[in-house]
């Protein structure tokens, strides 16, 4: 059973990092999954073409929620490029439990958000990928 | 703890017909809670099929030879079946659909279109599934009719206060209302709305997606005018649904999809339609689908549809006062088994319910968790989702014992 | 007599998978000459179908559930495989119907509505099942575009030369072709087609319900714009068929029918849609019958499509030739083997296709009589009837033989 | 085989009795069922309330035109109510061989077309049966 929500995945929803609201953000975006009401708004402070903070404010699942959280602390640091370049399987071994495809979902949201943020304000690309993933809306 | 119900049907003897009831999962036979979406399938129904089509297999409505013959009489027995059980006047006021959806959308582009126009009004309630509320949002805005909704009490009771003032704003043309509410199992005061409905020379559809599969539904004692159920809720394939509607009403109707079959005749100039039903079956229809509809409705009325109904009703019961042990749960919708069909919809503290519903697929106790296609519903209750466990004739009260035992699971790894 | 056709695919292997096929009529083995109006199935798919009710069956795209999951995966795996078989670009681009009609009202109901005005012209043909002309009717009445039918000649092969005339008449917005006559077998000249509609800025809907099940259809190949066909032609079961379409005109379409699954939010006020394929898909999918697609599809490409063309082309030769043994008997259409695919349509003197179809059935031949859903095309030819034989991967020699044998027993009844 | 297209349907078929129009009837309908192209016009001559004489036209499969024709010889001399009232099974009896429900509607084309020939013009009900040969399309 335990495998399936460790401590680390509950410490982190329990506890999300960067969570809040940051002002003056260089970057911001808006993910939901409305099939299950998960929410995340992304907000990044960039420095010098790098990650300087990445922020986070939503509700829902375990795995959305602590996936984002997660990201928070993966990203910090990363180029602008770096970070729109991470593949999904960077923020899934970090959760490192079994994950259904519906529930796949629920953890890349925060990265796709980041994702779409980072298009909007310095015009990486976002990679084709995310187009399959038909059922988030980006806001 | 509370009293298992009393046996009303033989539920073990019911279970072996339900080969799925078999399957492990991770670890544990299944508990499958879910047949508000879909139901399980007896072997009865699956065998029915196989041997439609390993004997009988041939369009219908077209061969003179023997298969065609044999392949027409499964179908139009099928559409007799259908008419018996919802106590239909006739064969030709029942048309197949693929599912609920399609019945719905078929009366709001045929009555629908030819009889609303700008100022009319068409009524829903804030209970509906998706289906019989998108439709009439789409309908409202070819015609300029208006859509009113219906609101709920906080317990999922639907109002009728707002009635008079509805009839007051204009022609009232259409009230589509659910027989039974797929999220939180209320049934809405049926005989007072047609009552009202028919004084203001109105029709009613009632969505019977989800009373269809487990109680008697008798068309002629509701007195509703067209009603709408699935194949696959009601123990019988997917790509199988009916349309039921009063005969002069479909009389009226011009076609709703058109092609091979619903054809009377076709020139390169014009065309003249079948006469009911086939005028609104275009193509070749989902005929081994209707054999398997068929079969499913033997089983039901072998088992026994009044049984089924009582069996539900002591399981939700069960359910009910077995939820209510679970700390900081909260069942959505009326607590008193006697208002509601067998589905519970309930909260755990801010536990969100996708993690629950994971959480419980550990127990192999299949529930779900989402918005129910009641988006609506869910925002007027004030909830982001819930977490919903339904039950049908192959129900034991063991499962609801184990939906129990996950839930104090997720208390645990949820930490709540 | 004509020399049997080498052995191309082993029937006699592939016939042991059609359990039908071991059916007895009159004392006589089935001969199931009908499988352009249906195909029998092979146990594969019967199989794949109630191995998934008996061990994955759960409603589609909602559960979190292993149940759902899997069935959600089952689903959408289906729809890759007819991505795959049609070459289609991408799985966004494979839509699920009921049937080929269905997929053809889609089209008409969505891209026609949004694109046809009054002065704008369809263009159509004589040689269309019903499917492909009644939907063309009934949006020209709605929108006041004009319907053009392209003509054939005695022989049911397409006449272009009409095309300049239509060119200079209004707009062309569709041109809505078979690929082959379910009456006469004939194959319209498409790449010029194509060509034509292109040029007018029109775009191409396919009926490929005779084609898809006998042979590779390239989407891209083709260069068409939509490509419609059925399940229940190419071994897969009732109820399920789909519609192929360009993305970029898809994406553009307003929805067809509306409720559950094609929705991305909905509230009271307005509902926002799903993105491609959901969008076209409301309610409950025929989730199972699109197992049993992919389970026919994999069937025929493990025998290979180029195998059965080649097959039934084969059959087909050998068929002409010997019913043009038969005194008094009349081929309707080309008499060459490879203008045409396996559908053999003829007359015998003034006997009344019925009766022929009739005393047949005596010898467990199944032949169809009638207008085969293409009364325009049967009055094109001064005819009020005729016999179609067709046949597929399972279609032996020996069964034409019996055909044969069958109608010198109509000549000897009906003193022909 | 043989039992499926008796002698007598045959003799019925190919030497067709009460063939031909009828000048001066007093009523008439048509029959057709799309489904097969059968197709029926039937003439009625009235003599004193009786079947004076039946006659018809038309053209399709040989239980269709036999069955008519048989019709007209079993009709000859019925009042219009013993006409109007005549079941199906009179006919069925008549061509004595096995149908299949869809060959029931080639034999009952002649027998509908004629009841409602009298439906027309003397108003004779039209049993509810006919309500369910919906395929058959009186003209
Ligand atoms: C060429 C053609 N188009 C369309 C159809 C209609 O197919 P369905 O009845 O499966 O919708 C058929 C089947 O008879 C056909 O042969
Ligand atoms: C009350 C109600 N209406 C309509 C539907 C839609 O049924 P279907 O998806 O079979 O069309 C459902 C099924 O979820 C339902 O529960």
């Amino acid at each position: 059973m335990d495998e399936l929500y460790r401590e680390n995945l509950m410490d982190h929803y329990q506890h999300p990092r960067h969570h809040g609201e940051l002002p003056d953000a260089d970057a911001e975006a808006e993910g939901q999954n409305p099939l299950c009401g998960d929410h995340v708004v992304v907000q990044v402070r960039l420095t010098d073409g790098t990650i300087g903070e990445m922020r986070f404010t939503g509700q829902g699942c375990a795995v959305s929620q602590a996936a984002t959280s997660m990201l928070t602390e993966l990203v910090q640091g990363l180029t602008v490029e770096e970070a729109a370049a991470l593949p999904s399987s960077a923020i899934l071994d970090e959760l490192a439990i079994p994950l259904s495809p519906m529930r796949v979902k629920c953890a890349v949201l925060g990265l796709g958000t980041l994702k779409l943020a980072l298009h909007r304000s310095v015009g990486t690309p976002l990679p084709a990928e995310w187009g399959d993933t038909d059922e988030i809306v980006w806001g | 703890m509370a009293a298992a119900p009393t046996p009303l049907l033989d539920v073990e003897l019911v279970r072996r017909d339900f080969p799925i009831l078999e399957r492990i999962i991770h670890g544990q036979p299944l508990a499958y809670l879910d047949s508000a979406s879909t139901a399980q399938k007896p072997q009865q129904m699956l065998a029915a099929v196989t041997r439609f089509y390993s004997t009988s297999n041939a369009n219908v409505h077209r061969g003179v030879y023997t298969l065609g013959v044999e392949s027409t009489d499964a179908f139009e027995g099928a559409r007799d079946a259908v008419a018996r059980l919802l106590n239909a006047r006739s064969r030709r006021e029942v048309i197949f659909t693929r599912n609920t959806t399609e019945a719905i959308n078929l009366v709001a582009k045929t009555y629908g279109l030819q009889h609303c126009g700008p100022g009319d009004i068409i009524v829903s309630t804030v209970l509906e599934h998706h289906a019989n509320i998108v439709p009439w949002q789409v309908l409202a805005q070819a015609t300029g009719a208006t859509l009113r909704f219906l609101d709920c009490d906080d317990a999922g009771v639907l109002q009728l206060d707002a009635l008079d003032g509805i009839a007051r704003e204009g022609n009232v043309r259409i009230v589509a209302v659910t027989h039974q509410s797929n999220t939180l199992g209320v049934r809405p005061p049926l005989a007072q709305l047609v009552a009202w409905a028919h004084a203001q020379d109105a029709i009613v559809l009632l969505d019977a997606a989800q009373t269809v599969p487990n109680r008697p539904v008798d068309v002629q004692a509701l007195g509703v005018d067209f009603l709408a159920f699935s194949g696959h809720k009601t123990l019988g394939p997917t790509g199988i649904g009916a349309l039921w509607g009063r005969e002069e009403l479909l009389a009226g109707l011009e076609p709703f999809l058109t092609g091979g079959e619903m054809i009377r005749s076709v020139r390169l100039e014009r065309t003249a339609w079948n006469t009911l039903p086939w005028k609104f079956e275009a193509g070749t229809p989902a005929f081994a689908e209707a054999v398997g509809l068929h079969a499913a409705i033997d089983y039901l009325e072998g088992v026994g549809l009044t049984a089924i109904d009582a069996h539900e009703q002591a399981i939700t019961e069960y359910a009910l006062a077995r939820l209510q042990e679970v700390p900081k749960l909260r069942i959505i919708g009326p607590t008193s088994a006697d208002l509601r069909g067998g589905v519970v919809s309930f909260v755990l503290d801010d536990v969100h319910p996708h993690d629950i519903a994971e959480i419980l697929d550990r127990h192999a106790v299949c529930v779900r968790a989402g918005h129910h296609c009641t988006q609506p519903l869910i925002e007027r209750l004030g909830l982001p989702a819930t977490v919903r466990a339904s039950f049908y004739l192959y129900t034991t009260t063991d499962e609801i014992d184990r939906l129990i035992v996950g839930l104090l699971d997720v208390r645990r790894i949820m930490g709540v």
